[in-house]
């Protein structure tokens, strides 16, 4: 079976969610990729969506993070303000799923401007969740397509905490969660260099090549002495995803 | 005890030009047409507040009803930008429009705060963002351990606008499925505005359901369909196409305007 | 994941000498059997705590089992006084009890800061009272408006016991009617134990339910009519004459000591 | 029909509650009134009760405040927590009733011990929810039988502020409510003077004169100008009281 770029990212996160207890999901590929998740290796992750539903089950992925579909299915739903304060802000959640318009070499997150703040050139949706995924979930995925557009020296808004300046930041600013340790693109996975806390490249998804993911990316980006090679989705991935997906949103 | 008027009055009496004003909603049962009655009638120098700021408040924004958005995420869920949210804030059309915005944790302990009666509410939050630069935020220690929080103030509105899916006859509101930070917004405002899907004689009791007692709500109003194009879970579902086709209204300042003059 | 034991079993596992160990269930739904089997344990040195200590606490603290009590309101109610309770604080009998006493509110709100990961929360409250004097509150001013407040720290015991009406094989459990402070007391505890009336299926939902996700629990152990004398709505009602009949027992060191020998 | 002293405080109490939207119900004496009020002058009264029930009807005064009827007849539930901070603390509640051990001449409340905190002679249950009570509601009645040991010149702990140490002193402490504005025992009703904040005489019960009223107060109590006689339970009130507490607790 053929696969996109888009399709071999969503199941590599799908794959990353493996031995999870509960999953902080955002809409769009996070979504479908924890969905994706539960029918494949991991079918008791707990999904957790900000508007309040915990232990949703889907049975497609929804439009929006309050679609109707995720109270019916959810063990219990709760207020948006009881799921920041009690769910989400002691660190019971073991992974965040993030997207992000930006992000830098020790994987802060901008989702707010691009240009200055007070005269943008491009108005972004802004913060919601997830300042608060970053700093408190036992450890955040990244999500998002590798472009030299979107993977920058330096992020024009810092809207949620990668490692902050490199190492050390974290612990200064009391973050409580490990923060970003997987970056998953179209391209590969990346992953902090533990002694720089700097983005570098483990992972090559199939028919990618370093120079490809190199270019992609605006800052010099180094590559792990280990680097792996993600394996192809399987059938039985690529089959979910598409039942997944038959009909969904883009 | 609330009392029960048509909509239009209801907007009349409650919501007036210059007041602070909260429609929320998440995702589900968002109050659209309290929102398009409050651009029919013309109001203006709005301070709007709402966690997720989507299509009702693209449109109030392009109307030129805001001076203000106070919020946490504004875009278009699973389509992409607000263009008239945009339009205001990278080139002021129809006006320019001041913002302050937070995240979505501090956003709901503000409407927390605001519904305790306390002037602010402390989270884990902000630390290490470029947030507390653009916005109203404070550090905060803890007396007990030293910690450093953040402290964020409390969100009273003049009038929070919900919808819910029944009241009673007595204006007792009933709301099910994800019931989000509405309970909050209406505690926390000055005077509030429930519309809903149906008046009935008795609020059978339901799972999940959050019952706002007549005696702190202000207005109720019945308005079926009112949450449309968002949904009502056991009345109607959300109208993803309906979202979709925004983006091409909103996109384009003429197509925007012909919609406004159909409204 | 929550795992589903007999209750000897569990509290053995659960509960340790010197542990602070919050009971809770507002009235309804109190686990008097764990805290029967606590005693039966011998359980040593614990900081009980909770906002209102009735028959049961009488009895853990009669038995010899607190050093300590926190709490906000301790009585035998619409019967009168715990004289276990005072005679451990008015003449050390069997053992000196400590208190560390707090409004209903205060404690509310050290369960929401337990609960939050926070440190401490934020009340209107203790001003003009004795009882700052006399236990672990704190000012704090609003860095906004200036307003002191009071701060109260979190609660963050070491296991929590509550009883609920149900629990599903994979140790969801699901309480309703008067809940209380209960969904805070586990969030706030590094271990936790429900004790239920009935193991089922399915747990279909509910009005007015509570669910605490399996994964948030420790351990669960099906024990029916584990709430008596206090209630389990849908169960069985309150034995009101059990908690007038414990007025006697309790006011005799004698009465309640052959008590102690039966249990 | 005959009545007791208990019978007319309670009716009395009753008849306090007129033309209020909610009140916040504490066990025993209080919730008796409350649920007569209900059954005779003020059918629409809201009665809020500290374990969480919002509107109870209960067919019979509860034992406890925590009674199964209570939710069972609530317009809804709450937790607990959320009971004091949405309900309680902003003061939505127009008549918070409180009972007491002692109170005194400015009508601060003490329910946690007789003597020394340290070693007390009496150990009373303490505050529960009694000083945000106090603090919050618009209006507190307090509710009490009046004899030399519970109207005491000064209470041995102040678990709930009345008015301090009299005109000013709520102002000063930032309490927002009103405090206690009518004090109904089995002998008369008690109110603070406007000018002083001292608590004095303004209603005698039926048969009660102002020599008993003053003997069993243990300050020099004053008797306002325009003293009025309460008008003994009508047939009414007697009746409903009645059926209200048979078979109920003592």
């Amino acid at each position: 079976m053929s696969f996109s770029a888009d399709d071999m990212m969503t199941v590599a996160a799908a794959r990353a969610l493996r031995g999870r207890t509960a999953c902080f999901v955002g809409i769009g590929l996070p979504s479908v990729a924890a969905n994706l998740a539960r029918r494949t290796g991991s079918p008791d992750l707990v999904l957790v969506y900000e508007s309040g539903a915990i232990g949703a089950r889907p049975t497609r992925p929804p439009l929006s993070i309050g679609d109707g579909e995720l109270a019916e299915t959810a063990d219990t739903v709760v207020s948006v303000p009881e799921m920041f304060n009690y769910w989400l802000q002691p660190g019971r959640i073991d992974v965040g799923f993030l997207g992000a318009a930006q992000i830098d070499e020790h994987a802060n997150i901008n989702t707010t401007v691009i240009g200055a703040y007070d005269t943008p050139t491009v108005r972004l949706p802004g913060a919601g969740g997830a300042p608060e995924i970053a700093a408190s979930c036992r450890e955040v995925y990244v999500v998002l397509r590798q472009t030299s557009r979107t993977f920058v020296p330096r992020v024009a808004f810092r809207t949620s905490v990668g490692y902050g300046d490199g190492p050390g930041s974290r612990a200064a600013l009391g973050l409580p969660g490990r923060g970003p340790v997987l970056v998953i693109t179209d391209l590969g996975i990346l992953a902090p260099d533990p002694a720089t806390c700097a983005l570098r490249l483990t992972h090559l998804h199939p028919g990618v090549t370093v120079e490809r993911a190199r270019a992609a990316t605006g800052w010099d980006l180094a590559v792990a002495p280990d680097l792996a090679h993600t394996p192809p989705p399987s059938a039985v991935e690529l089959a979910a995803l598409r039942t997944l997906t038959k009909g969904a949103a883009p | 005890m609330a009392e029960l008027m048509a909509l239009p009055e209801a907007v009349a009496a409650l919501v007036r030009d210059g007041d602070t004003v909260a429609l929320e909603g998440f995702t589900h049962l968002i109050p659209v047409a309290a929102g398009h009655e409050i651009i029919r009638q013309g109001r203006r120098d709005l301070t709007l507040v709402r966690m997720t700021p989507d299509v009702v408040y693209d449109q109030l924004i392009g109307a030129g009803c805001a001076r203000k958005l106070v919020f946490s995420w504004g875009g278009n869920p699973g389509v992409g930008s607000l263009h008239r949210f945009r339009d205001a804030v990278e080139r002021q059309w129809p006006l320019p429009l001041e913002l302050e915005e937070h995240s979505h944790a501090g956003m709901a302990n503000r409407y927390v705060a605001g519904a305790s009666g306390l002037p602010f509410a402390v989270l884990r939050g902000y630390h290490g963002t470029d947030l507390p630069a653009h916005t109203v935020v404070k550090p905060i220690a803890c007396p007990f351990t030293g910690e450093v929080l953040t402290a964020v103030p409390a969100l009273n509105p003049d009038v929070t606008v919900i919808h819910a899916q029944r009241a009673d006859r007595r204006g007792n509101v009933q709301l099910w499925g994800i019931t989000g930070v509405q309970k909050e917004a209406v505690l926390a405002a000055r005077r509030s505005l429930v519309t809903v899907e149906e008046i009935v004689d008795t609020l059978d009791p339901r799972p999940g359901a959050v019952v706002l007692p007549s005696w702190v709500v202000t207005a109720v109003a019945a308005v079926p369909g009112g949450a449309r194009p968002s949904y009502a879970q056991g009345y109607y579902d959300r109208d993803n196409d309906a979202y979709r086709a925004w983006d091409a209204v909103s996109r384009d300042r003429a197509a925007f305007t012909a919609w406004l003059e159909r409204l």
